[in-house]
């Protein structure tokens, strides 16, 4: 069947790679078995499932970032035969025209953005950079993945979603025939998003053959061709485009149906836990901010790229640097992020593999960390108590593969996620603060983890979350600030407020 | 353990080669010696391996060794002292330069290994300038403060094997450090510190103040270690007085098992990797091969065996593939 | 205590002299790494070789801890004899002690009065600077002088600088006498501007020589008490074409040294005898082995007094030399 | 440029307070001597700092510069060697040595510390036992090879200021450095491996190749430059030539703005962070310090330097913080 070209718009869907019962196992425990399939051309191939699937496995697999433990992958030409490809690494793969958008960020930071876009196949004429035309190029792409940055700024002065912006920018300018983009949309706000499925619409319509993992089954409804599903790294299925609804997509994934929030009955005049008067960040020097967040209360920020909410829950957390008067309970938050911790604040970073994980070392201990301080006996370790919280978190957090010994490195993306998670969980601070905090995760993992801080709210502690996606602000929030360059421009009961209205005071717009 | 099984093979192979080719490894002086010298490096190590851990580096140790050295017998025998004011006091100035180099590195975000090179000059720049470039010694005198690393105990049913003094500082500091970074808090921390500090700084630890401990402690044990060098010796030259044995020390913590990234701590692997180095240079003269050879030997003798044990351990990841596979 | 240290090795040679020992094993051990030891390990073999004993030669590159180290592996293997230059004899009693109580002891080259050792074998640094002061004295009528040494901590070092200063500047001889480093001596027509150490860094000796003669330019002439800082003088002079003009009185027997006497750039220069050090000792040693005393003075000292080397000696001295070396190399290699 | 300011004004502070307190700084033989020695520096801190961009460190280079440096002479004078063989030979040794440094970290995935801490005895060892701890020299012949390092060119109108021939393998390795970070593609892949070695490997750069080729770079410019200063001495004894030219040289790249992360690469930085080093050993003699003040001195005035340095940074960052908020 796969023999046969498939009519699809206006392309021909002809298959470019045919993959025949791949797998991977990493010291002997599968991730992977038994994946089959065809990438076609022209065509948008999405991979979904929960974390912990398969789902960066199989795309690692696919652009020789890993090689496979069995299973063959041949390239098919356009006269229907197919060569095997030894892919032992990424340049044979780049050689075979896949490019690779890796889940985790990976820049080199002390390049400039046009240098980053085009590392490794750098404009050259005898070795020597061809300066002026890399920088021409770069820009191009770069307005193509609607990214307004000069082609010479440092990477490292990037948001964590202008970074991807340029990972991406990177992969579509080696103009790949296939091309894998691994969980592109999670740090994206709504609009970049967006615009990014645009260029995936138009990449399609030019021939190229795209692989899609995402957790927003919207996104993959929008706009994929065929659906992929994992589970457990067995592949359940592939759905074409007119069988794809959500419910079965989810059946396949989950195996079991998500719960649906259950409304929340908010007391009426609790009285303020977080207290926040003429903040002034690093970046935003120009405004002070000012707002409160009740006992029980959960408040999400809403806002583009670079509004300036990191920055805010950053500050609160005392991890960055800032003017302005914060409290809590009526105490003042002052002295560094340590002291802070003490005081009942806890938060979850944005950016996870920089300033949230210890990828070497075991979830055990990264679950762990703030708990030991919190409950140490003169100094010491409460090791059995250590060892029940690590249980208890793992459980609650239905962290997979379920091992506390288990090196937090190789988790999938969502299961570090909701390691981080777990730790700022497992102390129950008087304040939370969330950024981001459901990048990576799966539909159902989002549930629970929302339903986890929910659980956190109900027992009296204040959350103050950021979110890019508009769809968790609206679920999770009792009350919505939207920030707009540095500014808080305006305020949304949850049950008040609307998504085109959100986004038009996001924008700039007045209220 | 599973950690050090290399280096412990490699301590295990040279002890027997030596005592095989060499004369009189298995004599109880011999022995007593080399547990005194495996001791007084170890005390080093400890303290380079603590840096290390928090992902640092001590270039400063073998100057803060002969700073510490030299005042010790300076103020007792130059100037005249009670060694109850001397001893504390060099203990606490080596705390001290610890110190400054933990406000250098946390507060100014200068670089370790720049500040500690800085240091590496300007310790040994003092002593020599201090002393006038003279050496120093006890001239014979002060045989009970000296005997705080030169007693020896006799111990039961071991011969003429006669246990020195300084192996209670050494045990008493293994156990400490080892208790800190197994079972408190302020240890997990710094090891959470050295893998990634900012991931630290964010789940507020504090990761400043652990940092500047961790370059306390190292020069406090450099210090502490310094003195029982020069109780041992008799005297020094400010001049070359510990030169190197930073790289003693660090290649000893390295040996251990602890990687120059941070984070990882192995507190028997580092008296291991001590104890190696120290039997190497026996070694070779009770070989007899020569003194020429010294340093080549030790290299060569080290680079092989890091290299086997990288090889070693992926045969037996592989093989470890294997047979898990097979299971399958 | 120090004579019953003393008494037990002579009651062992006693022992030795009734069942003499068949192939003895003595020990020769320097007070660091340069030329002047191997050549006392040339004298050291070629003694190992006519005796028909063996001879182990260290040389600590590490200062004190790393001679104490060797002295203590060198007693664990069982070595008859020591023969060692003590690198700071006042404060290394013990380890002195322990060889004297396992082996028996002699020093070389720097002596340790107070350590129980059966005899010393040298020369007295402070008489050698001396030497060399008199030298620069009877060839350069007055001016600026610059003194350049590996190092001063050693005693020997020490001496030395202070007897050439003495016999440069014609001042009794009183070997306890000490100038500081730092001060600058103007005395009957001299200045002496100062003392410059180098920790044994060839590239700053070089540098140090340069650097003065930057700040100084009026030099009349340098010093150089350790082989190589007389060698880095004649180089840098040449090169700065100053040969000639500032006279140069060396010490040992660098080979641009020995050239530069016969090109007349450098006045002359003060040899010790190290091959005959290293010659003795293992004579001496060998013979406490066989029971046989006699070859220790009344005095406990067996003095090889340092040569002046001119241009009028100076070829019969290189040849004679030569010959030593090679012969000591061979005697090495076949041993 | 920027980047590098903190060491010039550094660099010229000391030099003015030089020429003020001390004698004949500003004389033609005094600059001329210090741009020799600058020279000779330079070209072990550029292999050192090409090695740093790489993410890497090479502790080996004093032994190189040693073993390198000692069988120049021993080739030439005792095996009477041609010197079209012996320098050849010298240098394609180096190479192989950085080649093996870089096989060992790149491909057996070892520390670059551990394994270059192994080399720097290893090197020195084979030296020592080459030599049997002989000194090695020209004995006043080979003029014409020596001139490669002892060559002096007269220069128009800079008195008697005299160029030294090593200013011209100098110049031509800072512009080709410089090139090559800058300008070609093979150096931007090298910056990326340093800073993040991973990003580098996924875009396709030939990672391991390239951190190789950085140590072969180091060590050869070890090799080349211990050719050079054995040149420039004359002889040398394989036991101390070389000690410690390795931190001489990692610190002035370091100083010169190469940080030891990886990724930053700062070609003239380096040559000014030599200059400093070098000028600052001077000063203490002109100036009278004596030498037991050596160390202490270069120790403090880098340590008073780097904090200056890290302070104004600061302070201007605020500064150019506040001014664009005065123009918003
Ligand atoms: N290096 C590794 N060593 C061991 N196990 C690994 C390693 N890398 C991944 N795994 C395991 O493989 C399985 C699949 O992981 P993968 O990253 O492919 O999941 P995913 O579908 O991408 O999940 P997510 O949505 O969370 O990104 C997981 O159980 C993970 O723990
Ligand atoms: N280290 C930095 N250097 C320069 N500018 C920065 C830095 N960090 C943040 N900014 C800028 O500050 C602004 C606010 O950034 P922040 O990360 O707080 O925004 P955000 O609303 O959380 O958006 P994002 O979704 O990108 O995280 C952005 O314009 C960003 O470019
Ligand atoms: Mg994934
Ligand atoms: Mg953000």
């Amino acid at each position: 069947m796969a023999e046969l070209p498939v009519r699809e718009g206006s392309v021909l869907a002809r298959t470019v790679l045919r993959v025949t019962g791949i797998g991977r196992r990493y010291a002997g425990i599968p991730a992977l078995t038994g994946v089959t399939m065809d990438v076609r051309a022209g065509e948008v191939l999405a991979v979904v499932g929960e974390n912990g699937a398969g789902k960066s496995t199989l795309l690692k697999i696919l652009s020789g970032v890993i090689a496979p433990s069995d299973g063959v992958i041949e390239q098919v030409d356009a006269n229907g035969t197919s060569v095997p490809l030894q892919m032992e690494n990424v340049r044979e793969a780049a050689r075979a025209g896949i490019a690779l958008v890796h889940q985790e960020l990976n820049l080199a930071e002390n390049l400039d953005v046009a240098g980053s876009i085009f590392l490794g196949r750098e404009p050259a004429r005898f070795g020597f950079l061809k300066r002026a035309t890399m920088m021409r190029e770069a820009r191009e792409w770069l307005h193509r993945v609607g990214l307004n940055v000069d082609p010479s700024t440092q990477c490292e002065s990037l948001s964590i979603a202008q970074r991807q912006l340029v990972e991406i920018a990177k992969a579509l300018s080696t103009q790949a025939k296939i091309l894998i983009l691994d969980e592109p949309t999670s740090s994206l706000s709504a609009r970049e998003a967006a615009r990014l499925l645009a260029i995936v619409k138009v990449l399609r319509a030019s021939g190229v053959a795209i692989v899609f993992v995402s957790h927003h089954l919207d996104e993959v409804l929008e706009i994929a061709d065929r659906v992929l599903v994992l589970r457990d790294g067995q592949q359940t299925g592939i759905l074409n485009r007119d069988a794809c609804d959500r419910a079965t997509i989810e059946r396949l994934m989950v195996g079991r149906e998500i719960a649906a929030p259950a409304a929340r009955v908010l007391p009426v005049d609790a009285q303020v836990r977080l207290q926040v008067q003429s903040l002034q960040t690093v970046h935003h020097r120009r405004h002070r901010i000012s707002f409160e967040v009740r006992a029980g209360e959960i408040v999400g920020l809403a806002g583009l790229v670079g509004a300036g909410r990191t920055e805010v829950l950053e500050a609160i957390a005392g991890v960055t640097s800032s003017a302005g008067h914060a409290s809590l309970d009526g105490i003042a938050l002052t002295g560094n992020a340590s002291q802070r911790v003490c005081e009942g604040v806890a938060l979850v970073p944005e950016d996870r593999a920089r300033n949230g994980l210890f990828l070497q070392d075991s979830v055990s201990m990264n679950l762990s960390l703030a708990w030991i301080g919190q409950h140490r006996q003169r100094g010491l370790v409460n090791r059995q108590g250590e060892r029940a919280i690590v249980n208890h978190m793992i459980s609650r957090m239905r962290v997979q593969p379920p091992a506390p010994a288990r090196r937090v490195q190789t988790l999938s993306g969502g299961n570090q996620q909701k390691s981080v998670i777990g730790r700022c969980l497992a102390v129950n601070p008087k304040l939370l603060l969330l950024d981001e905090p459901t990048r990576g995760v799966d539909v159902g993992a989002r549930a629970e983890i929302h339903a986890e801080v929910r659980r956190l709210a109900d027992t009296g502690s204040a959350v103050l979350f950021a979110s890019s996606e508009l769809e968790e602000v609206l679920m999770l929030a009792d009350r919505i600030l939207v920030m707009h360059e540095g500014r808080i421009l305006g305020e949304f009961a949850a049950r008040d407020a609307t998504e085109v209205a959100i986004m038009h005071l996001a924008t700039g717009g007045t209220a | 353990m599973k950690k050090s099984l290399g280096i412990i093979c490699l301590f295990v192979a040279i002890c027997l080669i030596t005592a095989i080719y060499g004369d009189g490894f298995l004599t109880g002086f011999n022995l007593t010696n080399l547990t005194q010298r495996t001791a007084l490096f170890s005390i080093l190590a400890l303290g380079a391996g603590v840096v290390i851990v928090a992902g640092g580096i001590d270039l400063s140790i073998g100057s803060v060794v002969c700073l510490a050295g030299i005042m010790t017998p300076w103020l007792l025998v130059e100037h005249g002292w009670s060694a109850w004011a001397v001893i504390p006091l060099v203990l606490a100035m080596s705390a001290t330069i610890g110190l400054f180099h933990g406000v250098l590195i946390t507060r100014l975000r200068l670089q370790p290994f720049l500040v500690t090179l800085c240091g590496l000059l300007l310790y040994r720049g003092i002593a020599r300038w201090m002393t006038g470039d003279q050496s120093q010694g006890f001239q014979g005198e002060f045989e009970d403060v000296r005997s705080i690393a030169l007693a020896r105990f006799d111990v039961p049913f071991l011969g003429d094997y006669r246990l020195p003094a300084t192996v209670i500082p050494l045990v008493i500091l293994v156990v400490l450090i080892g208790l800190f970074f197994s079972r408190t808090v302020w240890g997990r921390w710094l090891l959470a510190t050295g893998r990634n500090e900012n991931a630290a700084r964010y789940s507020g630890v504090p990761t400043a103040w652990l940092t500047t401990g961790a370059y306390v402690v190292c020069s406090l044990l450099a210090g502490f270690g310094g003195m029982l060098f020069i109780f041992d010796i008799g005297s020094a030259q400010p001049s070359d007085f510990g030169n190197f044995y930073e790289l003693y020390a660090i290649a000893a913590a390295v040996l251990g098992g602890c990687s120059l990234r941070g984070g990882d701590a192995n507190v028997l692997g580092i008296v291991v990797g001590a104890a190696t180095l120290q039997v190497l240079r026996t070694a070779i003269i009770l070989v007899g091969l020569g003194s020429q050879l010294e340093f080549a030997v030790i290299g060569g003798v080290l680079l092989i065996g890091i290299a086997a044990d990288e090889l070693v351990r992926r045969y037996s990841a592989r093989r470890a593939e294997q047979t898990s596979r097979m299971q399958h | 205590s120090q004579g019953d240290l003393v008494a037990a090795q002579k009651a062992r040679i006693a022992e030795f002299a009734k069942h003499p020992k068949a192939r003895s094993h003595v020990a020769f051990v320097s007070n660091g790494v340069a030329d002047f030891w191997t050549i006392a390990k040339a004298g050291a073999m070629a003694a190992g070789r006519e005796l028909g004993c063996d001879v182990t030669v260290e040389f600590p590159g590490g200062g004190l801890s790393d001679q104490k180290r060797m002295l203590e592996d060198l007693i664990i293997r069982g070595v008859d004899g020591v023969s060692v230059s003590p690198i700071d004899p006042t404060n290394q009693i013990e380890v002195l002690q322990l060889v004297a109580e396992k082996s028996l002891l002699i020093t070389n080259d720097s002596d340790a009065p107070t350590a129980p050792r059966l005899c010393y074998i040298g020369m007295d640094n402070y008489i050698a600077g001396r030497m060399c002061g008199e030298l620069a004295r009877a060839g350069c009528k007055g001016g600026e002088v610059a003194i350049f040494i590996g190092r001063l901590e050693q005693d020997n070092a020490k001496r030395r600088r202070q007897g050439f200063i003495d016999g440069l500047l014609g001042r009794s001889s009183d070997p306890t006498r000490y100038d500081e480093p730092s001060k600058v001596i103007s005395e009957s027509g001299y200045t002496i501007v100062g003392t410059w150490t180098d920790s044994f860094d060839r590239a700053k000796a070089k540098a140090n020589i340069e650097d003065v003669m930057t700040k100084h330019p009026k030099l009349a002439l340098v010093t150089g008490l350790f082989e190589y800082n007389s060698t880095l003088a004649v180089e840098v002079f040449k090169q700065s074409g100053k040969a000639g003009k500032i006279l140069i009185a060396g010490f040992d027997e660098g080979a641009d040294v020995i050239a530069g006497i016969r090109d007349g750039i450098v006045l002359g220069t003060v040899v010790q005898d190290p091959y005959g050090y290293g010659y003795e000792s293992v004579k001496m040693l060998n013979a406490f082995t066989k029971g046989d005393f006699s070859m220790v003075p009344a005095n406990g000292m067996l003095p090889i007094s340092a040569r002046v080397i001119k241009k009028d000696n100076v070829d019969a001295f290189w040849a004679d030399l030569k010959a030593k070396l090679k012969a000591g190399k061979e005697a090495a290699s076949k041993a």
